[in-house]
């Protein structure tokens, strides 16, 4: 999905409110935020739901509240969505528990989709663009290199499931190897960048041969 | 007049504390049953006292001082950082990007914040904001320069977006200043932020907390 | 426990309330003596009483009834608009788009909320809002739904986005029970949402507020 | 620029909080609101700055601040910060007569652009490509459709100010008739749309011909 979650290339944000270096302090602030991480892994280890349904479901939180929610509470959201939508517990049941209101992830607008048939297998060095794919539900990759051509630098010697599939708990994604494909910056953002190049870790499934 | 960095807004739903939300979530599934005893506690503990920079920069010490294990390092990071038990949760698949005299390597992950955990402990909030995730991939060198780390203009930067499994660790270059030193005190100038590659380790830079 | 839409969020500057601000704006130009006497006034009285969707239905009216004004409503809007000295600001340069029984027109301004005042009236809440904004390009045929305007599945659905300063108006298909109506009874039945496209006209719905 | 404002064809959104011919009130809700119009009229009228860049103040307004902010407050902060940074008032002054915080839209990154050269004029039924622009000021076109092929519609018969110089107040932008550019709009989301499709009001600098 093209949503606001995909920041990478847009314009308008400040500074990096950090110097090289610079204090950082403890891993957690706030003695509620390891539940961020904690409960999706509990909803993964007791098989309710994937790592990418969880990336999925934190996508599917309304922009305007997407934008302004720090990041672990985003997580709580992505998780305590997932456990309400695969019914291990509902809505009210969580509110009751909160005293007040949850809001939770809008609910998908696409049921996923299977592999891609017909993909190829890419060497290092080979020339590959990335699919003009338009998509509603869950990808990973991030769309400033949608239809971009690159240059194969790795590919991976594992395998894993295809996120647009397992991320919305579908099985019939198969595991694909994933490319780190090297793109100019030039022809992701003309001249109006300073980066040399950007490499772009991306499924088998977002790529095709270029001739 | 009332003040508050949050009136008027719009488009934000109505919404309990966070940490009322969160216990909740942990509370509802505990009365169900459906938490083993201390998961939670364990994950808090592995991601608190595990999953450290610490780890990162010993691979980094020992491949400035172990010409094989740079080579390993390089050519298949999942190997050497195996070798350490270092492996684990967001960190299974590993590689490690080689600074040399003209090329810098970055790392973000623009989509969310994915991140080598083992061996670069959790990311810092400035990692997962977006002012960086919108902004590193595109203008990396002026990103850098107000961090204050200025490359020289014939330095190229390579920044990494973490959009899939891979988890990336930088290789930096061995600073000026560090001959002799032990693989000990090479790691301890070695910061979280030298592994993401937006700092340069310097002879003079110790670090001196564990998330650091 | 305490409640609020807005809180708990990150990235927000703090500020004074904004009746607040835009007042002390005014306030400040006008104690530097830069405000004309009743400028803002009468832009107020502009907004409210001049530029309405009144006269875009009255001009759908006159094409309904009269077919050498469609044709040059349709050639030349901006000539046909000035016949009625309805041209003005942000409506001074006007194309209307012609409903057919397999092409239904629908605007957005997507980048800000540019509509063609003088003859639409300002833009609506929902039409500057975010959802209508993201939305209406890519699946208009479901935003026209969720709004209760069900389209046959063999209209096509165009949308015009107002990105420079050409103005549009939708000039709608006269709907069935109509026949023998005059235009003024035809007027009443044009409402601002037909005039941007995302209603049609209906013999049983009849403006009541000089706004719609 | 790449700005959160350019919203079309973001997926995440909810449903429009609207029904066909459903009541909408008055023009104005509140006393205040007739002056995000009325004072960015009094900057135009008294020569302190164009509409153009009104529009990329507000496009310059954080993109957090920007997407919680209510459509008139936009206009006032954007003719606020034009006020300030052309010197007809200090910010100080605005806030000593708010009595509390005025946050502004951040500084341009950008200095605009002149007209780009070697233009050409085009007829009904030329195709047209946008061009694979990228460029940190302010521009008049969508993201969705850079670099896509359309159809000619129509040509304006006036001309107006380039944006991209005016909305950064520059002088040496010249004049362009617009065209109204038609894209199907598979050419822009693939079958991820439900539209037949788009037509952009684009400037000449925009465009360049498809043989």
């Amino acid at each position: 999905m093209d949503g606001v979650h995909d920041l990478a290339g847009k314009q308008g944000f400040g500074r990096v409110p950090h110097t090289a270096n610079g204090p950082i302090g403890d891993t957690f602030k706030y003695d509620w935020e390891h539940l961020g991480y904690s409960l999706l892994f509990l909803g993964v280890t007791n098989g309710y739901f994937t790592l990418d349904e969880v990336r999925h479901a934190v996508e599917r939180i309304e922009p305007r509240h997407y934008l302004t929610t720090p990041y672990y509470e985003r997580y709580v959201i992505g998780a305590a969505t997932l456990m309400v939508e695969k019914g291990v517990l509902t809505h009210d049941e969580l509110e009751a528990m909160t005293g007040g209101p949850f809001p939770l992830a809008l609910p998908a607008t696409s049921a996923g989709r299977p592999a891609r048939e017909n993909r190829e297998t890419f060497e290092v060095g080979d020339k590959v663009r990335v699919t003009d794919d338009h998509f509603a539900g869950h990808v990973r990759y991030p769309a400033f290199c949608r239809g971009k051509v690159g240059t194969v630098q790795h590919r991976t010697t594992q395998t894993w499931p295809f996120p647009d599939s397992a991320g919305h708990g579908r099985a019939d994604g198969g595991s694909e190897p994933t490319y780190h494909v090297e793109f100019d910056a030039a022809e992701l953002f003309g001249d109006d960048t300073d980066a040399g190049s950007v490499v772009v870790d991306l499924f088998e499934g977002y790529l095709e041969r270029v001739a | 007049m009332t003040l508050a960095a949050s009136q008027n807004r719009t488009g934000l739903p109505e919404q309990a504390p966070v940490e009322d939300r969160a216990w909740a979530l942990k509370n509802a599934l505990d009365a169900k049953g459906l938490i083993p005893a201390g998961f939670n506690e364990d994950w808090k503990k592995t991601f608190e006292e595990d999953y450290t920079p610490r780890r990162g920069a010993e691979l980094v010490a020992r491949a400035w001082t172990d010409p094989v294990f740079r080579d390993l390092l390089l050519s298949d990071g999942t190997a050497a950082v195996a070798q350490y038990g270092y492996l684990g949760a967001q960190g299974e698949y590993i590689r490690a990007l080689e600074d040399t005299p003209t090329v810098k390597n970055v790392i973000v992950c623009s989509l969310c914040s994915c991140t080598a955990w083992p061996i670069l402990g959790l990311p810092p909030s400035w990692y997962k904001g977006f002012e960086y995730r919108a902004r590193v991939v595109r203008e990396p060198r002026k990103v850098l320069a107000e961090m204050n780390t200025e490359l020289p203009a014939d330095v190229e930067i390579r920044v990494y977006d973490t959009t899939a499994e891979t988890r990336y660790m930088v290789l930096p270059m061995r600073p000026a200043g560090t001959e002799g030193w032990t693989a000990e005190e090479l790691a301890r100038i070695v910061t979280k932020d030298c592994l993401i590659g937006v700092a340069l380790p310097s002879a003079d830079v110790v670090v001196e907390h564990p998330n650091t």
